[in-house]
């Protein structure tokens, strides 16, 4: 089975896609390399949060995303 | 009384404010904001898209520290997403308290953290495109006031 | 839009509020107070006196003040006198602006100032008599916060 | 002719009466001679107010109210 990637918001214009399977498990380097360079260097900026099954991390880069599992790249926000 | 909502359709403010008012009986006042898209030179609507593993669970998570934070009877938080057209309403935040000063500072304060921090992201329409838009520097200055 | 009024009979703040906004077209958000009579243990009526030849005029200068202080489109600022009773609103103030940091710190303003330095005196019926209600000490510290 | 003295809010109940005529010209002595010890007492608080003729005076022991005029003496006041 596999990770599903989600992009939100303006990531999902930079990835051309509103999400993308990648092979589990997946960890931050794995994530990397899976999203192509231009998102990969928008998660390096702190602004940028990553959840994982429903959950934001406190540090992104301790993903360990399993089979089934949803992987969300959340850049800056703007409601209301 | 608790009403805290993700709307995919319009929706009229005033109908949701003054039936929020009624089922907080013995208040004192009520503070309410509501936040519209603005008739903008060339702006022909506004997308507001969200994560929704997140988004409604943020919402609920911001409402318990305002009830905590804040001297309240009651809070209605309502947050339009999908295309919205220029003049209809976004947000939706109205606080019930015994006194004024509860229910001015929890709108204040949950208006803040859904400016900034809360998981949506919008986008307007204008003549040539889609354009994202980030909050502004004043946002993130607005919600470090509340931090302790 | 600027609308101030003293008002002597019960008054309907959400049509007040509807119309204030649809009197203001272009507008990014709308905060509105309304403050009501707390249907307290043994509270029958209040009853809000004033001085004619200083009262409206005290508020057309408090709203005066809020269009230079911030960045308003419109102000609705309405206050009831006479006898009120539990549940019964007695004052409103609604502000629109483009952003809603203008909007929410005028209502703020305008509040403060009227409960504390406009010229109205307030009395509530208990069982056994009538009760003179002077300003709590968080009142005074409130308002102090506009001080420049 | 004469001053109207106009007593408001709680001083109307100290007073006994919303209103009370004084002869003209009304000094700050001659108010407090006028209207008794008790609402003299208050009117020495700091954060009771004179007005004469629809304007609050900055300094009420200035107060020179002439023929016809209306003078108000303004508690601490309780609005909203």
């Amino acid at each position: 089975m596999a990770v599903t990637i989600v992009f939100l918001g303006p990531l999902r214009d930079v990835a051309g896609t509103a999400s993308r399977e990648a092979a589990a498990p997946l960890d931050w380097a794995g994530l990397l390399a899976t999203v192509g360079p231009e998102v990969a260097d928008q998660l390096r900026d702190d602004r940028v949060n990553v959840a994982c099954a429903g959950r934001v991390l406190s540090d992104k880069q301790s993903l360990r995303a399993m089979d089934g599992d949803e992987v969300a790249l959340l850049p800056p926000v703007s409601g209301g | 009384m608790r009403d805290i909502r993700l709307l995919d359709a319009p929706f009229d403010p005033s109908a949701l404010i003054r039936s929020f008012g009624a089922a907080n009986p013995g208040l004192g006042g009520v503070c309410s904001f509501v936040g519209e898209v603005r008739g903008e030179q060339d702006v022909t609507a506004l997308e507001l898209s969200h994560y929704e593993p997140l988004t409604l669970a943020g919402m609920e998570q911001l409402a318990d520290a305002a009830f905590d934070r804040f001297d309240l009877m009651g809070l209605l938080m309502v947050h339009r997403i999908g295309v919205i057209g220029p003049g209809e309403p976004i947000v939706c935040v109205s606080a019930a308290a015994l006194h004024r000063r509860g229910a001015i500072d929890a709108v204040d304060f949950c208006m803040d953290h859904l400016k900034s921090a809360a998981w949506f992201w919008k986008r307007e329409q204008r003549s040539d495109a889609w354009h994202w838009i980030e909050p502004r520097a004043d946002d993130y200055a607005d919600r470090s006031r509340w931090e302790k």
